[in-house]
């Protein structure tokens, strides 16, 4: 079943078309990633997904409705939720206080929310630094603070904008079981990310988009191979990496 | 011969804040009062008690006046003179009645002071109510002596209390003695442009303007009739004008020549209101109605005091209910105290002429002959 | 501070402050007493909308104003008890809170914009209430005088004093709840970032316009006080603009966002203006103008408010903030 | 070029830094590494004067910066990029290029703009875009020809690499190399440790405060601790 | 109903009153519509300039429009020094403190002013102080209209200032991007000096073209400064263009509003425009998009 049906959606800045009459599925209960070059337009797909901004045309349906337009709020009640690729942190709040605030959604009371915002941050492993504030995390910090505030509001889907970004190869492959272990709760994730690394080992389904426009998709380890993706976006370095990484896993 | 205890009267005045010009000529007429009546050995029935003036600064404020008031009434103040503006007056003759402290207030117009039967409050000068009645019928002996070429007025007007009020009685009444009320303009203050107005006055060319607004409003009024060509046959103020303000006749003497105001004036007959005039200009003040309206108010309390011989508050009351004292150097004729205010009291018509501040009217108190219509 | 901790100190604090009638007897000493409640009710109400929500209004003797007249009016012109014109003040001012929220809030107007528009709003109706009869226009309403505790005018300051009392501290209990329920949660986010909180749910408009109507209707309840309290209304004293200045001047000296920012700040302002004005007597203005070098050296010690200042003592940690990067020159 | 001895700092009463030696040659690309928090940033931020030091001395070619102004210690040619970009997002992109010689090279700036075009064809189609509006990545090449623009002696990179893509990432690797074959020396602080392992000629590791590893990149590599703290290996 | 007669020369004088506002709007803009400090101070500053010219004229007989060439410098000065030694330091970079801040020098200058030139109300005389200028069948007083050209022009500086010098780039990015300045190396405290201190000295060419067709007393500044906050909000935050026809508006508006509404109600048509404005277009008329 699909969750998130995108369908010719368009949105253009003054001259520049930002995303063109994109196409792209979503299915329940697996990850799937976004990719392309700088400026592709990813981001402000996710926005209009979200409804921070509103199409110029084009429909997306969540859970077979249509939520063209809604408000973000409507839509994350109805259990999508984004992160944010420049972290937006409640500066001047604890972590904990952070997270609450995502748990509040589902959850009316002060200490059970809280209870949720401990748990939850455990998870994602902001356990120790629950009662630091916000503003003084570090970026990678920030960035688990995004994940985990999304996560406490018991979402059907998450959109993650690159939430990796600044992590070493080591903390990478530390943060790749959480992930997984959110998908595993059920919870359909829908990525943006650079960090191959990662798009490679979590994602099932891979969409490529170049200026706007879905160029590619496919299971990722096809989709890297595409000479249009490695062209647009990977760069011959990078592709040949993995195809290595690939050869030797296998 | 032991020092008599001193007598405590507090005065109350914006000396800082928006109103803080009038607030400080208030003080610095009180003041004089005080150390007149030191100077001329006290309250002598108190065996020569010397009065101490206990000072507040309201701040503009009517919060501010009442808790000064407390504060003074717990200090053993006897008396209170008080406001200035008529907010504060009500505040701070409110307060001082929950201890039935004396209180006069000095220039408050509003007859609402008076008339809530506060049996500690008086108000030696008189209200907007007198005022607007004396300058209609003055108005009209003015226009009748003349010939009655006047037929038609434009009030222009300030928006507080003093201003709506006496616009009002005034667009009442002036009807009943042949003057139409083309036009009543109410203006802000502070209003930063009197073109507009000035347009209007224009294209309705009414044979008398007649405003009621504090100085600054004033003097952007009378330099913009100037600007824009206007002629009327008078222009006669209402309380607070050009006429009867030295600075404004100083600063502008062509623009103020001829206009009538009515207003508190002294009487320039009394040699005691000449030698006080003389006294405040040696220090150098603007010889301004405040001055010398807190100064008899003071006075005027002191006088009861003296009459009553004692500090009790329900003795100076009652004096001052029964006063008709009579050293006030105003066109006033000796006081007369109804429900706390004094009947006696009234506004004079002043003229400038050759840039000095003449009394024309009431015929009794006038220094010149009155000139209208104004020839521009 | 854990928030029962919070609630205790609360209760005690008002507990100490309701000792105060019986151990003052100076009724000059009881009206700053009852002037810093009022004060701290004023810039609590005001602490709700632009401390905890962050939007910072230059505008609420708007609601003060219509707090103070429509218990004025009720009395003047229809004889209603003040006691019912009590309630009625509240709710009209909350009621303004919602128009203004609507006009405002639904339009996407923030920060400098909408502190500006507040204050037009607060000029409307300072004008209005000037044109217009039944507000007794420049003239001004005076309530008649009659004194009785059923027509809330008290023979003694001590009367007004538990009723001030009483509605700053319903103010503080209010303002307790939001620090400690998901309403205040979802505002303290709006306030730190509206998208983010947006991201996750909040309706930024309606927990915005929650609390514009509640602070609203906390400085509606100071309106009714102060009409109660000195009888006479006019347009500048209800909607000019000293009000609103005093309204956000209290809590962000006090500390804003803090629960006893409000109270530090009217205690501090109102200790400021008794002392400057004792020491300097009544040399016209010197007063105020010592008032002013307090202010700015007290700001210039104490940059997080007293609040911030209270519970830096407490922790026992610098005076500087941990999130403001200590050093850092940024 | 560089000399950093014993460098302590840190925010409010916690001390981040504590006690840090660290130099970098003229003409080397020096690449700094950490897991997150460790303190890079605060590194950078003590170097380049936006933070107070609380003890120890920093040289930087010859010249005692430490404590300066952000603003003095631009003038001796030491230039920070920052992590988070930090560019200006209400002006455009020619006037973000434009502010980089705000201080030093304002002679040489439409040179300059033309050189950083060059290398950022990007940059060039959105130059009267306001920078707040970029991509992320558009944003990161601007605020490394930002830094360009101040024609820097020595120049500090913080995460570069943090959101570009892997093609972008690739270049922006050979880009640094190029800059610094030109003669600019480098100071990398990155997470991307294979490739700017790659491009370094030497390396620092940072850890609890301290340096805890230093040498030449091929010699690090086969460290196991590095290995299997950073890389994920094993 | 108003004669229609009057109606263009009033439009007339609106503009030009309007200008008069432009020009305290403009220097609003730099502070609070850039560097968004809260400068409550802004009416005391402009008195302070007001009095300045008035003592030059009236001590040294120095014209109001000779003492462009002095107050504006002074003023400038006295506005670097405010916020480098006062404001800046105190403010700790919070916009709260800087309002708190702010007014806490508004209440000391507005006091010391009136401990030391009193309250009195004063005015200066001018040769030209009742002259006009015809047009259309307006008088319009010749002050006014050179209050007018001076509006514009002083609008026309400071745009050039902004968009064409480092100095005017260095106040834009410090006012979003502070950590971005300082690394390429903007001095923060000096250059918000500089532009408190440049949009103070907008208030001395505010004061020199004001005096001789208006007064001065302690109090003067207030009944201009919720009208230029009312302007820089209208026009748009930090847009000189938007301040300048913000500043017409105002002035066509209020002239209207009090032919059409009378003058006390009719000030009641600034806020309307103002809110109504503020509802179809969040950011002001000439604001960037938030
Ligand atoms: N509000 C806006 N106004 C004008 N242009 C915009 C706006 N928002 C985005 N853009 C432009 O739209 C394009 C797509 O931006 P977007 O942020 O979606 O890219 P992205 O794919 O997320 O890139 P990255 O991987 O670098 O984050 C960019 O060229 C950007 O400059
Ligand atoms: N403003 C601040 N206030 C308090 N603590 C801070 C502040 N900024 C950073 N810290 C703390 O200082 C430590 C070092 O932070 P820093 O940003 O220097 O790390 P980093 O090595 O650059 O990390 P990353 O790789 O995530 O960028 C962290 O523990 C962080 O939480
Ligand atoms: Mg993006
Ligand atoms: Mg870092």
């Amino acid at each position: 079943m699909t969750v998130l049906e995108i369908n010719g959606l368009c949105k253009s800045f003054g001259g520049l078309q930002a995303s063109q009459s994109v196409t792209l599925t979503v299915p329940q209960g697996g990850i799937t990633s976004l990719i392309g070059p700088n400026g592709a337009g990813k981001t402000t797909l996710f926005a209009l997904i979200t409804g921070f901004h509103t199409p110029d045309s084009g429909s997306v349906r969540f859970l077979g409705e249509d939520i063209t337009g809604l408000p973000p709020e409507a839509i994350a009640k109805r259990g999508m939720i984004r992160t944010f690729q420049t972290v937006q942190p409640f500066a001047g709040q604890t972590v904990r206080e952070n997270i609450a605030v995502g748990a509040h959604l589902k959850i009316r009371g002060r200490a059970e929310a809280l209870a949720k915002a401990e748990a939850v941050a455990r998870q994602v492993g902001l356990g120790d630094r629950l009662d630091m504030d916000a503003a003084s995390l570090t970026v990678a910090g920030r960035k688990r603070l995004e994940v985990a505030r999304a996560l406490a509001t018991d979402p059907k889907l998450i959109l993650f904008d690159e939430v990796l970004a600044g992590l070493n190869p080591s903390e990478i492959r530390d943060v790749i079981p959480v992930i997984h272990a959110i998908r595993d709760e059920g919870v359909t994730i829908l990525l943006i990310e650079h960090v191959m690394q990662a798009v490679m080992s979590l994602s099932d389904y891979t969409w490529v988009l170049n200026q706007g426009a879905i160029i590619a998709e496919g299971p990722p380890k096809d989709v890297v191979s595409d000479p249009h993706v490695i062209e647009a976006y990977l760069g011959k370095g990078m592709a040949e990496r993995i195809a290595k990484r690939e050869a030797a896993s296998a | 011969r032991a020092q008599a205890a001193p007598v405590k009267i507090g005065l109350i005045h914006p000396v800082s804040g928006f109103i803080a010009f009038s607030g400080s000529q208030c003080r610095a007429g009180a003041e004089m009062a005080i150390a007149d009546i030191n100077a001329a050995g006290g309250i002598k029935s108190m065996g020569g008690a010397m009065i101490e003036a206990m000072l507040a600064d309201s701040q503009g404020k009517p919060d501010i006046g009442a808790a000064e008031v407390t504060k003074m009434t717990e200090a053993g103040v006897h008396g209170i003179v008080a406001g200035y503006s008529s907010a504060i007056s009500l505040a701070t003759s409110q307060e001082a009645a929950k201890t039935n402290t004396p209180h006069v207030v000095d220039v408050g117009v509003s007859d609402s002071i008076v008339t809530r039967g506060l049996a500690n409050t008086f108000r030696f000068s008189p209200g907007y109510g007198k005022v607007a009645e004396m300058a209609v019928s003055n108005l009209d002996t003015i226009n009748k002596t003349a010939g009655s070429p006047a037929k038609t007025a434009m009030i222009v007007h300030e928006e507080s209390l003093f201003g709506t009020g006496t616009a009002e009685l005034l667009s009442k009444q002036l009807p009943g003695i042949g003057i139409e009320v083309v036009d009543v303009i109410k203006h802000a203050n502070p209003t930063r442009d009197f073109t507009n107005i000035a347009l209007q006055i224009k294209s309705k060319q009414p044979d008398l303007i007649i405003p009621a607004n504090y100085y600054n409003e004033y003097v952007l009024l009378a330099r913009t009739l100037r600007q824009q060509k206007i002629e009327a046959m008078g222009i006669y103020s209402v309380l607070g004008g050009a006429a009867s303000n030295l600075q404004f006749v100083n600063e502008f003497p062509e623009a103020a020549e001829l206009i009538m105001d009515c207003n508190h004036w002294y009487d320039p007959k009394s040699d005691l209101a000449l030698a006080r005039r003389k006294a405040a200009e040696a220090k150098g003040l603007i010889y301004t109605y405040e001055i010398f309206l807190a100064y008899n108010a003071v006075a005027f309390l002191a006088d009861a005091i003296e009459r009553a011989g004692s500090t009790e508050p329900d003795a100076i009351n009652a004096a001052m209910a029964s006063s008709t004292w009579d050293q006030h150097g105003m066109p006033y004729g000796p006081t007369k105290i109804v429900n706390g205010q004094n009947e006696s009291a009234q506004p004079v018509n002043t003229q400038v002429q050759k840039g000095a501040i003449e009394v024309i009217y009431p015929a009794e108190f006038a220094s010149a002959e009155t000139v209208f219509p104004m020839k521009m | 501070m854990k928030t029962d901790t919070k609630l205790l100190m609360l209760i005690v604090v008002f507990g100490l402050i309701a000792l105060a009638p019986l151990l003052i007897t100076q009724e000059s000493l009881l009206n700053i007493v009852i002037m810093t409640l009022y004060a701290a009710l004023l810039g609590q109400a005001w602490n709700i909308l632009g401390g905890y929500g962050g939007q910072v209004s230059f505008g609420h003797a708007a609601y003060f104003g219509t707090g103070a007249y429509t218990v004025a009016v009720l009395q003047v012109q229809f004889g209603i008890n003040p006691w019912i014109g009590l309630a009625a003040g509240g709710l009209a001012a909350a009621a303004v809170g919602a128009f203004i929220g609507l006009c405002t809030f639904r339009y996407g107007l923030r920060g400098s914009y909408f502190a500006l528009v507040t204050l037009a709003f607060a000029e409307v109706l300072r004008i209005l209430s000037n044109s217009v009869d039944f507000t007794g226009a420049g003239v001004g309403l005076l309530i008649p005088l009659e004194r009785s505790a059923a027509n809330f005018q008290f023979l003694t300051k001590a009367g007004f004093f538990w009723v001030i009392w009483a509605m700053t501290l319903a103010a503080f209990l209010t303002v307790w709840k939001i620090g400690n329920s998901r309403f205040g949660a979802q505002l303290m986010a709006v306030r730190d970032n509206e998208d983010a909180a947006r991201a996750l749910g909040v309706n930024a408009f309606r927990v915005k316009m929650g609390a514009i109507m509640l602070s609203g209707f906390f400085s509606g309840l100071a309106g009714v006080f102060y009409a109660q309290y000195f009888l006479y209304l006019d347009p500048y004293i209800a909607y000019g603009a000293a009000i609103s200045v005093e309204s956000l001047l209290v809590p962000i000296i006090g500390g804003m966002g803090t629960l006893f920012g409000p109270l530090l700040g009217a205690a501090f302002l109102h200790g400021l203006s008794e002392l400057s004005r004792a020491v300097i007597g009544d040399a016209p203005g010197i007063s105020l103008v010592l008032y002013g070098v307090l202010l700015v050296i007290m700001v210039l010690f104490v940059p997080r408010g007293l609040a911030g200042l209270a519970s830096h003592l407490r922790s026992g940690k610098r005076a500087v903030s941990q999130a403001e990067g200590g050093n850092d020159r940024a | 070029m560089l000399e950093v001895s014993n460098l302590r700092a840190g925010y409010g009463a916690v001390e981040v830094l504590r006690g840090i030696d660290l130099s970098i040659d003229k003409g080397e690309i020096v690449t700094l590494l950490g897991s997150n928090g460790v303190g890079k940033t605060t590194f950078s931020a003590v170097v380049s004067g936006l933070m107070q030091p609380w003890s120890g001395s920093i040289t930087f070619e010859g010249k005692s910066i430490a404590g300066l102004t952000p603003q003095a210690i631009v003038d001796e040619g030491l230039i920070q990029v920052p992590e988070g970009r930090h560019v200006f997002p209400n002006m455009t992109v020619r006037e973000n290029l434009e502010l980089g010689s705000y201080r030093r090279g304002r002679a040489n700036r439409s040179r300059n703009i033309e050189h950083v075009a060059e290398i950022f064809p990007r940059l060039r189609e959105r130059f009267s875009q306001n920078a707040g509006t970029l991509s992320g990545g558009e944003q990161q090449m601007l605020a490394i020809g930002r830094g360009m623009m101040a024609e820097p002696h020595l120049l500090i990179l913080d995460e570069p690499s943090i959101g570009l893509s892997p093609l972008l990432v690739e270049e922006m690797f050979s880009l640094i190399k190029q800059l610094n074959t030109d003669g600019l020396t480098i100071l990398l602080v990155e997470q991307n440790v294979l490739q700017s392992m790659e491009i370094a000629d030497r390396a620092f590791v940072m850890e609890n405060g301290e340096i805890k590893l230093s040498g030449i990149p091929a010699d690090l590599m086969d460290d196991p601790e590095l290995q299997r703290s950073y890389l994920g290996l094993a | 109903m108003p004669d229609s007669a009057i109606i263009i020369p009033s439009v007339l004088n609106g503009l030009t009153t309007g200008g008069l506002y432009a020009l305290v709007a403009l220097g609003l803009t730099l502070i609070y519509g850039v560097l968004h400090i809260i400068n409550f101070a802004h009416g005391a500053l402009l008195m302070l300039g007001l009095y300045a010219v008035y003592f030059l004229n009236v001590q040294f007989g120095i014209d109001p429009y000779v003492a462009l060439l002095i107050v504006p410098p002074a003023m400038f000065a006295l506005g670097y020094a405010l916020q480098r030694g006062i404001i800046g330091r105190a403010s700790h970079g919070r916009d709260e403190n800087i309002l708190l801040v702010t007014l806490g020098l508004s209440i000391i200058i507005e006091n010391l002013s009136l401990f030391f030139f009193r309250s009195d109300t004063r005015t200066v005389d001018t040769p030209y102080s009742f002259d006009v200028i015809e047009i259309f069948g307006a008088f319009l007083p010749y002050p006014k209209v050179v209050a007018f050209i001076g509006a514009l022009v002083t609008a026309a500086l400071l745009w050039l200032l902004m968009s064409r010098t480092d100095l005017g780039r260095a106040i834009r990015a410090l006012a979003k991007e502070r950590k971005g300045a300082q690394l390429v190396g903007i001095n923060a405290d000096h250059v918000f000096a500089m532009s408190f201190g440049l949009g103070i000295a907008c208030l001395g060419v505010a004061a020199c073209l004001l005096l001789p067709s208006y007064y001065v007393n302690p109090q003067v500044g207030g009944g201009f400064v919720l009208i230029a906050f009312t302007i820089v909000v209208l026009g748009g935050m930090g847009s000189f263009v938007g301040a300048l026809i913000g500043g017409l508006i105002i002035g066509v508006v209020e002239a209207l509003g009090g032919l059409f509404l009378g003058e006390s109600l009719g000030q009641i048509g600034i806020f309307l425009i103002f809110i109504l404005v503020l509802i179809f277009r969040p950011t002001g008329l000439f604001g960037a998009k938030a």
